[in-house]
């Protein structure tokens, strides 16, 4: 069991491809994925029906040792600006193989 | 005509579901069997398209197609204008909300197409190929737009260029068009004998596969009815005026310079009226983040939708009769 | 007739489906296919019997309507007393129980339909209607119940009666009924040569896709069968024979009262022996939390649906040729 | 960054809707939510099968302020207690757009 | 012959799924589209080739079964010895990937069937009966040859055959098998006028929803062709080569020793020479879970699939045209 | 409020039976389950389309007691060394009903 971050991150699905590769460009190849996620925030997204996939929400865990934790922040940083969402970070171990 | 005409199975599946909606039934239809039935419907319209258009010459289609191209341009222009100067609506939501009326609804227009069938009205097919053309333009535009308004507010920034050429290179490549082109060119180079194994699928089907989908649609529709209040009276007028302004100039137009009858007219009509709600609300999602989407999505899908399934297209009719008669 | 009628593609399909699951296949079908199929066969039924009853004068149904409603009444108090009394289980999960047995279930309507045309044995149309009606009323019953109960075992508590509305409305309004009856409005009302134009789609198909539908209910039914065991012997056994005791009544009266062929005695039979696993277990879930889900829902969908398919349809047939030969 | 609390509240389908209301008539409109999740409990609701969805759970997570966290848990008590259902309580850091 | 081939809509459906796939278009089809139109070809394909064989003796089929069995078993050990020492991959990346092709891929053996259907070549139906046959042999030669190396290469390890009956079992009643023998089974049991309601959907839907599934397939091919770089040079030639390779051998051993037409020779051949990509895959994963699948995925879905579909079901045809002929 | 250990285990979807095989053969009969969950590791399983179902991972939620930890823990490292995968380990308190 070795101390690591957990990175929860809930963006617009439209955005699931700039922070896959904002994550390569740090380096970062190791997440999971959570996909049609639903939600409500501050901007209101409504249901789009139907055809509103690239309305819902996804959900990237990422889970990073302390001190690449700024890194990964700085780089997601730029797409909480432009498009909101959530990020929340919180301590837990990791259970080795 | 006027009171039976509502009476196609196609109209009656879409009330039935909007009235779902509004008793809130738990009735719910699965998102991915909307988005099948969307991929056949698009193909088999491509489909029975191109093979008519197999037997048409390729230069008469030019015209037609010149025409949904300057559509495309030119409806956002007029409606951001509409909008943002006699609306008062901030410039962005504005060129969003424009950008919509440039593009199509493919389910209008299949709307349109059941209903002529059932009136037993002859059409011209390139109406067919200006679906597919109508799609993109308008999304260029609302970039264009909005890049304009930007840039006018603002001192030049970066990153609001950045997405350009992926937004627009996703238009020009969409899903829709895929399938709509795709159908019609399959459609066209298919020797007849060996398109005859799938078009019992294709063709017999279809007037069955859009009534359900006009279930859905109306659903959809229903639940952006209430959404009415959010957008406002000028913008809720603005969803039913403007249609019978943009459906008017497009008979005159498909009468006057294309020579269509009076099916053809109204088909080209819907084109022109109908606003998008599959390929246009996403790319302005990622181009203007900063307009409302509910505003867009209420005005397409939940206004403009359903007055062209019940009123705009009989109207449209009346209209082209009129002109082709006169 | 007695082998052969097992020889129908639609139970065949039915009993794959129960042996892929026994044997523990890892075949599945996308539960979005069976939700689809499920609303293709509902509007399916629903227009064809609308399409037929638009050449009979509405008056005759009326005593069909009645007793549909009845059915759906009285048949929870007959189950909720033996389930209860003879079967000693506590009071809350006999009302749940009860109530599946007052509604109806569509798939064991549709497959005696399939059984019926395969033999070609005519039947009336009614018990379309009959179905769309028997939906809800034992909803309402089995919450009425409910909260007899409760103030039987309990002080007046505020909390329990909180939900009632709310599932009532649900339980009127829900999807199965507006399919139905949708389809039975769109039916009646369209002209027919407005209609051939979906029947292609809706007639056509409609024998094969019943057929993937029931295998997937067959393997809905074998997942439900491993449960039997808790269940316990005076349920399963109630599982059985109350479906046969049912059947039964509902013969008689179709014969009787309502002056029914034996193939529309057969009909009116499926509907009180048929018990719900639809409509019913989330209303049940919501009104009666205290009940356990797997009683009812192995009862009604591992038990009753199969010999139902199986066994009890052809039985109920050779009742109604009893009778109305007699 | 700024710490709140994670609550992580799992409960089934059919109470989406009130859990929402619930949370509304706190003030609280901003959640995310996770459909179509299974699982197993105390009272082992079984796998209603094709026509199961109203049986199966939904997961919201919602991030508050510490002082906030009281409120949510007494409004969403109730459904616990009627229902079951999971809810747990986690230490976060939100990253401030 | 040559090139008015490639214009059968279903090669061209193909086709555009892959144009789409390469221009990176936004299309995308719902994977349970996907998943129930692989329910419906099975199911379909089996009914037909049950119903036809209903009128032929079981006997016939006999030595056809024993040749499917046959290369079910052979083909993987074949495939194993070019891999791992013509192409000095290591031994279980090369028993994972041999595994595969001793299976067949039933969208290739369909493209088959519409390609002759498209040209009107009359076809023996026991290639329907082979294609359910040869699915699982090869998973099990899999399974035996990995143990073998591992056993080679350490010490006897337990853990290893732990999963061994599970993927044994789970192979030989996996889904699409059910669906294959199931159809057959339910094709040739039912008289053949209980069949006539359900074949305007099993039937006359069939090329239609083919070419549907075939742009899906498309689509899926494309993805993988992209990683074709990680594959390196002598796994994407034996991804051409091996199935030319095997067609021949098919379509020798179906006219010689099966004496088979040039159209059934085609669809033994097809067999042979096509590689699994649905039930294999998952097989090898928990077999073998040192394997890399995205060699195994690449070669079978981006290399042989679309090379069979576009080149090798007209080359075998030309070479049983040879054959048959000379 | 007790405080109980949260455990999040994301593997293949292939080993969805064993992991509940497993908790069963502890004792564990209470989780919340994730399907259809994306994700990229070390092996950098590729998406494997369509038919890849069984490709995608799971993720398995589970709150247990700080002293049931270890075992649990031993129950699932097995399939971890096998297979892979990612397991976290977090403190969270659980809101009683
Ligand atoms: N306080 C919160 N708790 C949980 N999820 C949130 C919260 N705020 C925002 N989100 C999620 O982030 C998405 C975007 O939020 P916003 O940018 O505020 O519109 C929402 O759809 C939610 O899924
Ligand atoms: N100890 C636990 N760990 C994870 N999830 C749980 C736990 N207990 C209950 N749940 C979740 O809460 C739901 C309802 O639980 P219950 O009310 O105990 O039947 C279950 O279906 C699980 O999804
Ligand atoms: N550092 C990480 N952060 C988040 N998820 C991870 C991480 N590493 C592995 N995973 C998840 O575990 C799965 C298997 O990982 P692996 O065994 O490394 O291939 C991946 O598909 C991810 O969903
Ligand atoms: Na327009
Ligand atoms: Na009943
Ligand atoms: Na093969």
């Amino acid at each position: 069991m070795i101390g690591v971050k957990r990175i929860e991150l809930v963006v617009e699905a439209i955005e699931k491809q700039e922070v896959i590769s904002r994550l390569e460009s740090i380096n970062i190849r190791s997440f999971t994925l959570y996909q049609h996620v639903g939600g409500y925030g501050e901007r209101g997204i409504p249901d789009a029906g139907a055809f509103g996939e690239k309305f819902e929400n996804v959900t990237f865990v990422i889970a990073c040792s302390e001190n690449h934790l700024q890194t990964v922040i700085e780089a997601l940083r730029p797409i909480l600006k432009r498009y909101g969402g959530m990020c929340l970070v919180s301590d837990a171990k990791w259970i080795l193989h | 005509m006027h009171f039976e005409s509502l009476l196609t199975p196609s109209v009656l599946f879409f009330a039935l579901g909007m009235f779902a909606q509004l008793i809130r039934s738990d009735l719910k239809l699965p998102p991915d069997l909307i988005k099948s039935m969307t991929v056949y419907l698009l193909l088999g319209i491509g489909i029975h398209g191109g093979a008519e258009l197999a037997h048409a010459s390729m230069l008469e289609a030019v015209p037609a197609l010149l025409a949904a191209f300057g559509f495309g341009l030119l409806i956002p222009l007029l409606a951001y204008w509409i909008i943002h100067h006699l609306g008062k609506l901030d410039r962005l939501n504005a060129v969003a909300i424009a950008s919509h009326y440039g593009s199509v609804s493919a389910g209008t227009f299949l709307t349109a197409i059941a209903f002529l069938e059932a009136m037993a009205v002859p059409y011209e097919k390139y109406p067919v190929v200006m679906l597919a053309v109508m799609e993109s333009p308008a999304i260029l535009v609302g970039l264009l737009l909005a890049n304009w308004v930007r840039r006018q507010d603002n001192p030049p920034e970066q990153e609001a260029n950045q997405h350009l050429p992926v937004i627009l290179k996703e238009s020009f490549t969409n899903g829709s068009i895929i399938l709509l082109a795709g159908g019609l060119l399959i459609g066209d180079m298919v020797p007849d004998n060996n398109l005859q194994a799938i078009l019992p699928f294709f063709n017999q089907m279809f007037m069955g596969i859009l009534c359900v989908f006009l279930l859905a649609m109306g659903m959809e529709a229903g639940k952006k009815l209430n959404d009415f209040k959010k957008a406002g009276a000028f913008l809720v007028s603005f969803g039913v005026l403007m249609p019978v302004l943009l459906g008017g100039l497009g008979v005159l137009v498909a009468h006057s310079l294309l020579g269509f009858s009076a099916g053809g007219a109204t088909l080209v009509a819907v084109l022109v009226a109908s606003a998008s709600y599959i390929a246009v609300p996403p790319a302005m999602r990622i181009a203007i983040p900063e307009a409302n989407p509910s505003l867009y999505l209420t005005l397409s899908l939940g206004v403009t939708f359903p007055f062209n399934v019940l009123l705009g297209i009989p109207l449209y009719y009346q209209m082209a009769q009129l002109l082709t008669k006169g």
